[in-house]
């Protein structure tokens, strides 16, 4: 496979990328890398539980899209969807405590980490079901052009997912009514443990996109200044009135499909190769010898992202499981409802 | 047909004759448009809805000429997309109103439904709720095949988060779907096709009936049948027929199986002692089921028979009339049941 | 749009179509039509009743390809497959009979005409939900394919199942498997009563199916000489071991969703000129004035196959309906299983 | 254990402790491997069901490095695809097992599973036939949240044409799915997760169990705890507690849902004169309803106590332990409502 961030060295393609921008969307891979780090810490120690969906390699993309989305757009995400729940800005402690199962999270500990929302910053769904977020993207897309507001909605799904019936039926008619959609096609090469090749014989994602009479294209995940054009070009699209796109991010998954899952059907090489032009470093490096940032900034922000990932897991782990009476609310608005 | 208003906490007014004639399609039809008028963010989609075709049952005639298009929506044939898209709007506040156009697709969007319909409220801590409601037909007794003809509300109660309503007259049509579109959590709402053009008086302009509220439709003291939607008419011409025999009969017409009208069922039953539940889903692990345990628990000691069940039979619905016929309940062989318990 | 049948006059697109092929092709479409229209005229008069799906306009089709297949090839179909199931050679008694509910049928009347099938014949399915048939027919194509014979599947559907996700899944898999299957799109142009242009941005189905990495094109469907090529290249490529192919055949459908169903959707122009130029009196000029059949020739078909037509809906009246202790037989090979 | 025979008339081989010992999804995966080795027509599809992986739960560990990835095939994510595909082959005679990676994901299928696979032969008047084997995964009592936990055997169930295996014992699971494969109906093959690495013995070879046939897993004269899967130990758990206050509990193992072995059901409870359904499925409008009715109707005035049922609570499932273990039914809830009723 091409190395996905290869192409990032040539300044060229960060015209539109401002220092501020720049360094903003470093906060926000920084933060997603270190909260990874830190959960994966506590797995590892035993410090809490849960199954957690790995995002290392995966950081630039809603980074850079997150950049161009305001706080009432909307996002659907999958269970591997912790950075763009954080890139759509879900207050960390709360994520963290819903991972964790506690009542301070965004669910009061009933979702759970396959199940992060959180209205307020516009993170509406997270599904577990393969597929199963794009029909209801499209009617989130579909409020906006009802209401006639300029919001876009950014929905997210993996490779894997564009087998799957409710992808396609939910391409077709976003296309059809035009709804300010963007498709975000993570494709780290593999669906659970099978890899791309193995279940479609779609040469290009973004070709086959282009047969439901949309905008289509395939862009390096990895790669943020081209990340962040390509989400300017769809997303400013979307708000014109001009349509859905769908953007093939081409990544890699750098782990298995959930923390400690084996990875020995992945290539060993291929997957050497795409950790050592891991995202979060490579971007790091970029900024420093490419845009001239100091590296001392850098190092400043990371240092306050690591405290407030601490800070975050300190008040997950503080918090309370929800109360036993939390188990039947939130089934109706309405409790006399609920069969006895 | 006599109404009690016993089993009318909530005010449920009562029908008045004088009420202009209606079908239960009309109803359906009044009760959107309705819904419309008042708030803006409701609107329809499905397939054929727009006119001049109105919906394949009729229900939106004349909504798209009135609203415009833009808010009666046709759709491809994609179920997902859909209740999907209905999903995804009422996120965010809008009250739509899919239409799946036979109850039998709902097999192709069960996804939306169950998995996310039901659970969003839940899952995210009621952070987000899902104000759809569901319009389907169902089939059965039309010669349309074992594709075509099935009740599934079976499906539907299982699943918790989701609310059911099966109105059996003009009026509850109304009344119930203007509740539905208006509640805060997923409806579905089934037109029985075989009573969606059947006549009846229906109140002229906003009229709502709560949901949860089940209608004595006939008021009786030996044998009580609980039923809902198809069965009804079946019912009370059954409950007619043993009038005639000194059988008196009450039918408990359950309107909406989520919520369940416990204490209507407990109380009527409590009373007659006797009780048949009787609807077009197959019997087998049905809905009624879960209404003749019900009964049999918490009324142990109290029964005179024990509760019959009457449902459709264990096979896929047959297309020859002649089985059909066979597969379903109906008049005779409901009230052929009632006398062995009477 | 374009008319289909319109090209057909050329004669050098008819090489490989041999006068006996031509001749056997005429008596399929012949039979196709006269049994529809007598149908009709027996709903007509109230002689029987159905839910009939009328297929005047699409008769080419299925005759067309018929030719190219053997009896132990498989077809899956839909409610609007009575063509299919003449060209593919379902006996005509059982067929009628079928359709009135008697126990002489196909499915001893317990199907309807929804529900067509006869393993015999290769006839497998004929669903009533659409696009339903998609995945089981490459299931039906991946028997042959592990059991290493020649044969091959058909698959027909219409233009308005291409949205749903069970083709979209099927598709998908065809081609990840190669396994030996025809796609068969019946464009007739409308979903039930939704034109193609309002419910798809697609350009061209063909071009949307190339997506997923198998053959396609677009054929005029009420072209035979056309249609006979293209049917020829795609089942010679599946039984060769090539793979499936994506057919869009255009055609139009010459009525209403249903018998008795309202057309007032439909572009009365559009629907005039189709019908002016429908494939089975076109085809018949054709064979008369470009292959020199004569007139006596194809009018004594016409008179046989009026009189197999009258005879099988004879027998289908003359049937009993089926028995009432028919009810539960056939839900389970073994009686026993069904619950009480 | 305790083993009567009962409840087994088609001469159900009793559980020889000389047995070798292997998990539960080990069990499975011998019915699958002795399943290919004998019948060339018999293949495996689904996800990740190749090695290295061998089926996300590991059923079909080592089936494609033995008998090729012809016959073990991994599939796109696409379940519709999956079982379509299943249903396809089997209406020309192979016998296909398909692997539904959860079952909460049979939400994108049913629509292949409840109107194809359970009404082929009937709407073709029996002359085709869909004899194949859907495998899924069954979680609960893990964390997986509202969409990677739920039993819906009653969907199954309330559909005309499909039978419903639970194997609750290694020895179970493979005797089961040796007999669903062979079966020429579609048959559900539901694995419980909490069960998947249990042990217990395992008849080497060729080994098949009737379907239809429940089992007294624990024999006892108070009362009888009706159930299956996941629930057995629980309800075996609770049954060892009571034991040492002196209720004496029978434990019967349905096994299988359809074919429902009504004789073992009633006879049991007419002996017991009571009993309680226990299921990991919710328990409105649950598969326990069905039993419960049928009890409370065929022993009528037979009962000392009404029948109760143990279901899973009306709520989607939530994720933190604190509530899920609340959720759901487990041995000391059980036991508590046994002592209610001895
Ligand atoms: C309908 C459905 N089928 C199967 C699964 C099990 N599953 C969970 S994640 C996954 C792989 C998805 O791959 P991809 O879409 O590429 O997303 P990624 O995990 O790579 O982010 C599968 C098969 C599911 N959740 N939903
Ligand atoms: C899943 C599903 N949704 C809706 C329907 C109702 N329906 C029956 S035929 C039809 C139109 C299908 O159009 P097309 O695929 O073009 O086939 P045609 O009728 O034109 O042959 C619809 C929507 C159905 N049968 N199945
Ligand atoms: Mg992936
Ligand atoms: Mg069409």
């Amino acid at each position: 496979m091409e190395t996905p961030g290869a192409g990032m060295m040539t300044p060229e393609t960060s015209a539109n990328l401002s220092d501020d921008a720049a360094v903003r969307i470093f906060r926000t891979m920084t933060t997603i890398r270190s909260t990874e780090d830190r959960i994966m810490r506590g797995l590892g120690a035993g410090e809490f539980r849960m199954t957690y969906y790995n995002v290392r390699g995966q950081e630039a993309i809603p980074a850079a899209i997150g950049e161009h989305l305001k706080r009432d757009d909307y996002m659907v995400t999958t269970y591997r969807g912790m950075h763009d729940c954080i890139a759509k800005g879900i207050p960390l402690d709360e994520m963290v405590a819903e991972m964790c199962g506690k009542v301070t999270g965004t669910s009061k500990g009933k979702g759970g980490p396959m199940h992060l929302s959180d209205p307020q910053s516009g993170l509406m769904v997270t599904t577990g079901v393969v597929g199963g977020g794009l029909p209801i993207a499209v009617g989130l897309a579909l409020s906006s052009q009802l209401r006639g507001t300029d919001q876009v909605t950014v929905v997210n799904f993996g490779d894997g997912a564009t087998s799957i019936g409710a992808t396609h039926e939910a391409a077709n008619l976003a296309a059809l009514w035009q709804v300010p959609l963007i498709f975000v096609c993570q494709n780290n090469r593999y669906g659970e443990h099978t890899a791309f090749a193995d279940y479609t014989r779609t040469p290009s994602l973004a070709e086959r996109f282009k047969g439901y009479g949309m905008a289509a294209t395939t862009v390096d995940g990895n790669n943020v200044p081209e990340m962040f054009e390509a989400a300017a070009e769809a997303i400013g699209r979307a708000r014109a009135g001009g349509g859905p796109t769908f953007l093939e991010c081409l990544t890699y998954r750098l782990g298995g499909h959930t923390f400690g899952a084996t990875t020995e059907y992945m290539d060993p090489d291929e997957f050497a190769a795409a950790e050592a032009d891991e995202p979060v470093g490579n971007y790091r490096r970029w900024l420093i010898e490419t845009r001239g940032i100091a590296d001392a900034t850098l190092a400043g922000i990371e240092a306050e992202v690591t405290a407030e990932v601490e800070a975050a897991v300190a008040s997950a782990k503080a918090s309370a499981p929800p109360p036993p009476d939390e188990l039947q609310i939130d089934v109706f608005a309405d409790p006399v409802s609920v069969p006895r | 047909m006599t109404v009690t208003r016993a089993s009318e906490p909530s005010g449920n007014p009562p029908v008045d004759d004088g009420d202009p004639v209606h079908t239960l399609s009309e109803g359906v039809n009044q009760a959107m448009d309705i819904a419309m008028a008042e708030d803006p963010e409701v609107f329809l989609l499905g397939e054929d809805i727009e006119d001049p075709i109105g919906g394949v049952m009729k229900g939106s005639k004349g909504l798209s000429t009135k609203y415009g298009r833009q808010r009666v929506r046709n759709t491809p044939i994609a179920e997902q997309a859909i209740v999907g898209t209905a999903i995804g709007a009422s996120l965010v506040g809008m009250r739509p109103v899919a239409e799946v156009m036979l109850m039998d697709f709902f097999a192709v969007a069960m996804d939306q439904v169950a998995n996310h319909a039901a659970k969003l409220r839940y899952m995210s801590g009621g952070r987000t709720h899902v104000p759809i409601t569901i319009r389907t037909s169902v089939g059965g007794g039309r010669q349309f095949g074992a594709q075509h003809s099935q009740s599934l509300e079976a499906w539907m109660m299982h699943i918790p988060g989701l609310k059911v309503a099966v109105p059996s007259t003009p009026r509850d049509a109304k009344g119930l779907l203007y509740s539905c579109i208006f509640d805060d959590d997923p409806c579905i709402f089934m037109e029985t096709m075989s009573l969606l053009f059947t006549r009846g008086p229906v109140p002229a302009g906003r009229f709502a009936l709560p949901l949860g509220v089940a209608e004595v439709k006939r008021a009786g003291d030996d044998v009580t049948v609980v039923t809902w939607g198809w069965q009804v008419p079946e019912a009370l011409a059954a409950a007619e027929t043993l009038a005639g025999e000194g059988i008196s009969v009450e039918v408990l017409d359950l309107r909406t199986l989520v919520p369940l009208d416990r204490e209507a069922i407990l109380a009527s039953v409590a009373r007659t002692t006797r009780a048949v539940v009787v609807h077009a889903a197959t019997q087998f692990a049905g809905p009624g089921a879960e209404i003749a345990a019900l009964i049999s628990h918490e009324l142990f000691g109290q029964l005179s028979a024990p509760v019959e069940r009457l449902g459709a039979v264990y096979s896929p619905i047959p297309y020859a009339t002649e089985l059909e016929t066979l597969a379903f309940p109906e008049r005779t062989r409901i009230a052929d049941t009632i006398r062995t318990l009477a």
